[in-house]
């Protein structure tokens, strides 16, 4: 790579690193485009909480029915080999650790995988949840897509969450444009940077982080 | 064969009373009973607690409910969204209560209302503010968070055809809350695009069975 | 009725006393024979806790189908409107307080409604329980449907249960050979004796009975 | 498009191990998984406890596998039939272990452990002998037992057809605890009558999702 991922390589990337035959939930907003590098046909199984496994892309045209959409309620299509549930049985399947990854967005992760993004804790934000705490204790791995710095230039990853949490040591992977974290019980690996050299990388992080084992 | 009767809508909800808890199906528009929420603002009954999965969106629905001051809280997953104005504008000059419950946790609360569970141990939440208040307990290593049955005096919901005894069947991800919300009012009224008759529908593909459905709503489709 | 109740008697008198419009559990034994005298067609939904409401008359000949049976294993029939669901969804049903009657048969019955109808309580009897404690304390009233007296004379309608209970205060009416007992806040009331007196009756048990209010 | 695998049922159940718990479906003969008991039988895995709602019949199937001194546990609702003397005997002679559970928290276990629920309040066995070392709570006035998840090693339940994906569909009162079962364990080997196609079963009438669901094992019917 010769630079920073834009938000269609991240996609791309974070695809890749699905294994064929998981059961996998797409979190609302920059997740959702994984979708479009997943071998929906022959590999991965989408769910969406709102009732559904065997999930297909974003419905268009005549393809659109109301009654068929996803957790962020646009409308998408029915693949072979879906079934419909109610949402307890949705949230059953979420809850009991059957879906293997849930990608979601952050406001911040911690280097212990704790995760922050469901409220931004400004004192007149309105709560909303979702799913998402759901997800995070649920699922069995749970991948964050998000850009590394905010816009003030702090960094998303962090030694400590300030924002309220959404779970506790639920995060496993980060995918960042400039580079992937893995969050493992010996520390954040770095498997792979993007357009930014390793040093520089932990420079700016007030998180530790290692190469992998096999790279030290 | 059973009590479920086929009503007008303005009938089904007749029984509504002021201060009652009322569940309201669908997720987005998929399910989401429109004429009996209609029917619902004309009966007038107020001081009401909504538990649905949004506060309402645009101007009309939920939000018309709200906007008529008819409610007193609302129990939800995700109250804010582009277009919730109008709880947005109650909840910030303090004129409705919310009550925030991670999605699942309000699925399996309903469930649980209509299974006859007193409460149950769930992990969704656990280190959150979420949690506040709650009893934790630590089993088999893992902590979680004791929640409670959410009952409704009466549920409004949304589903595809119904027949005269009542039994249900949904579309897509329509189904969503319809089944669990059901099963956990005194009262359900479902809203239908078809009254079909005892017999027609396959025993085997019956999503909510008549026995939870007291009312039947014919809409247009 | 100008002497006992025979067993056919009984059923016709129970189903009798069952509301149009009611969902109800039959328990295996002598409340099966209820089926016999009720409107299945028009009038009242059988529920059987093996998975479905609906439920027929015994099956014989060409509709016997292994795949449906009801709670004593016995092949039974479908009717038009019925539904088919699974264990848990089964037990929910009761135990949420859906189904409005469910008869049983008991060893022992007490004035206060506790009910005695799984365990003899001999040291070297196998224990089993079955549905039966899930439909004593799930369904909204439980109908018993018994004899009145044991083989050796004693009174099954108690004072106090010595048989293992299934149920505490859970039934609200029994049904013998020689009275109907409702089991009420203000004591245990018989409106109707069957070719006994209801002085004789009083006579023979050690609870207190008390005639109908209007009769009193 | 998923994980699933048609087996022979001597391959579906090759993984289990001593001590596993296993669940086995079935209602008397409706949904037993006849094929994949006998291929257990002839697996040879011993020290087994097995969750079932009975104890075995007559000098097949569960019996069998009880014969053969496999069995360390049983945890069911009613074991005591009039053909149980299989597992009569071995109790008398406390060969074997028994926990008696009131069938509806026998499911309601196994649902909990299926979806991920910590423990759970029943009100099912209040004040009974199966009430003993059970912690007791009042909610709202009501007394309540908490009762804790079952899960299994593998699961092995009976079904109609199934697809290549997984997806089950039942035949009436077969069905009974194959839903629960399939969800509760590690692994779940599905005894069919027939393999269908991806997109052969109605999505709306699909009972149990691939996602529970290991192994396929075709069975004449």
């Amino acid at each position: 790579m010769s630079g920073p991922l834009d938000r269609d390589e991240m996609a791309r990337i974070v695809a890749r690193d699905i294994p064929d035959g998981s059961y996998v939930n797409l979190g609302i907003g920059q997740p959702t485009k994984v979708a479009d590098y997943l071998d929906l046909a022959g590999g991965v199984v989408l769910h969406t909480e709102n009732g559904m496994l065997g999930m297909g892309p974003i419905a268009t045209g005549d393809d659109v029915d109301p009654d068929l959409t996803n957790a962020g309620k646009q409308p998408v299509t029915e693949l072979p080999g879906a079934a419909y549930f109610h949402h307890a049985d949705s949230f059953a399947m979420m809850r009991g650790g059957h879906l293997d990854i849930c990608i979601m967005g952050a406001f911040q992760v911690s280097a212990r995988g704790d995760l922050a993004n469901w409220h931004t804790g400004a004192p007149d934000a309105i709560p909303a949840v979702g799913g998402a705490m759901d997800l995070a204790t649920g699922a069995r791995d749970v991948f964050v897509m998000m850009s590394l710095f905010a816009k003030d230039g702090t960094a998303k990853l962090v030694p400590e969450c300030t924002y309220p949490l959404t779970g506790l040591a639920c995060v496993s992977r980060v995918y960042t444009e400039l580079a992937i974290f893995h969050l493992t019980a010996d520390g954040v690996v770095v498997p792979e940077t993007f357009g930014i050299e390793f040093d520089e990388l932990a420079e700016r992080l007030d998180v530790e982080i290692r190469r992998p084992p096999n790279r030290e | 064969m059973s009590r479920t009767r086929v009503s007008t809508a303005a009938d089904a909800v007749a029984q509504i009373q002021d201060g009652d808890t009322v569940l309201v199906g669908g997720f987005g528009m998929a399910g989401m009973p429109v004429v009996l929420i209609d029917a619902l603002i004309d009966h007038g009954a107020t001081d009401l607690t909504i538990v649905s999965n949004n506060a309402g969106n645009g101007d009309t629905g939920l939000a018309a409910l709200l906007a008529a001051g008819r409610v007193r809280k609302v129990i939800c997953s995700f109250p804010r969204q582009s277009d919730s104005w109008v709880f947005d504008g109650l909840y910030r000059a303090g004129k409705i209560e919310l009550e925030v419950v991670p999605q699942g946790n309000l699925a399996e609360r309903m469930r649980a209302a209509g299974a006859g569970i007193g409460a149950f141990y769930s992990p969704t939440a656990v280190g959150t503010l979420l949690a506040e208040g709650k009893e934790t307990r630590t089993i088999d290593g893992r902590d979680y968070l004791l929640e409670f049955p959410i009952r409704g005096d009466v549920a409004l919901i949304g589903a595809h055809v119904g027949d005269r005894a009542g039994n249900l069947v949904y579309r897509r991800t329509a189904r969503n809350f319809g089944p669990v919300m059901a099963a956990a009012a005194t009262t359900t009224v479902a809203q239908v695009t078809r009254v079909a008759e005892v017999g027609e529908l396959d025993p085997e593909a019956i999503v909510t069975p008549g026995i939870y459905v007291d009312h039947l709503v014919e809409v247009a489709s």
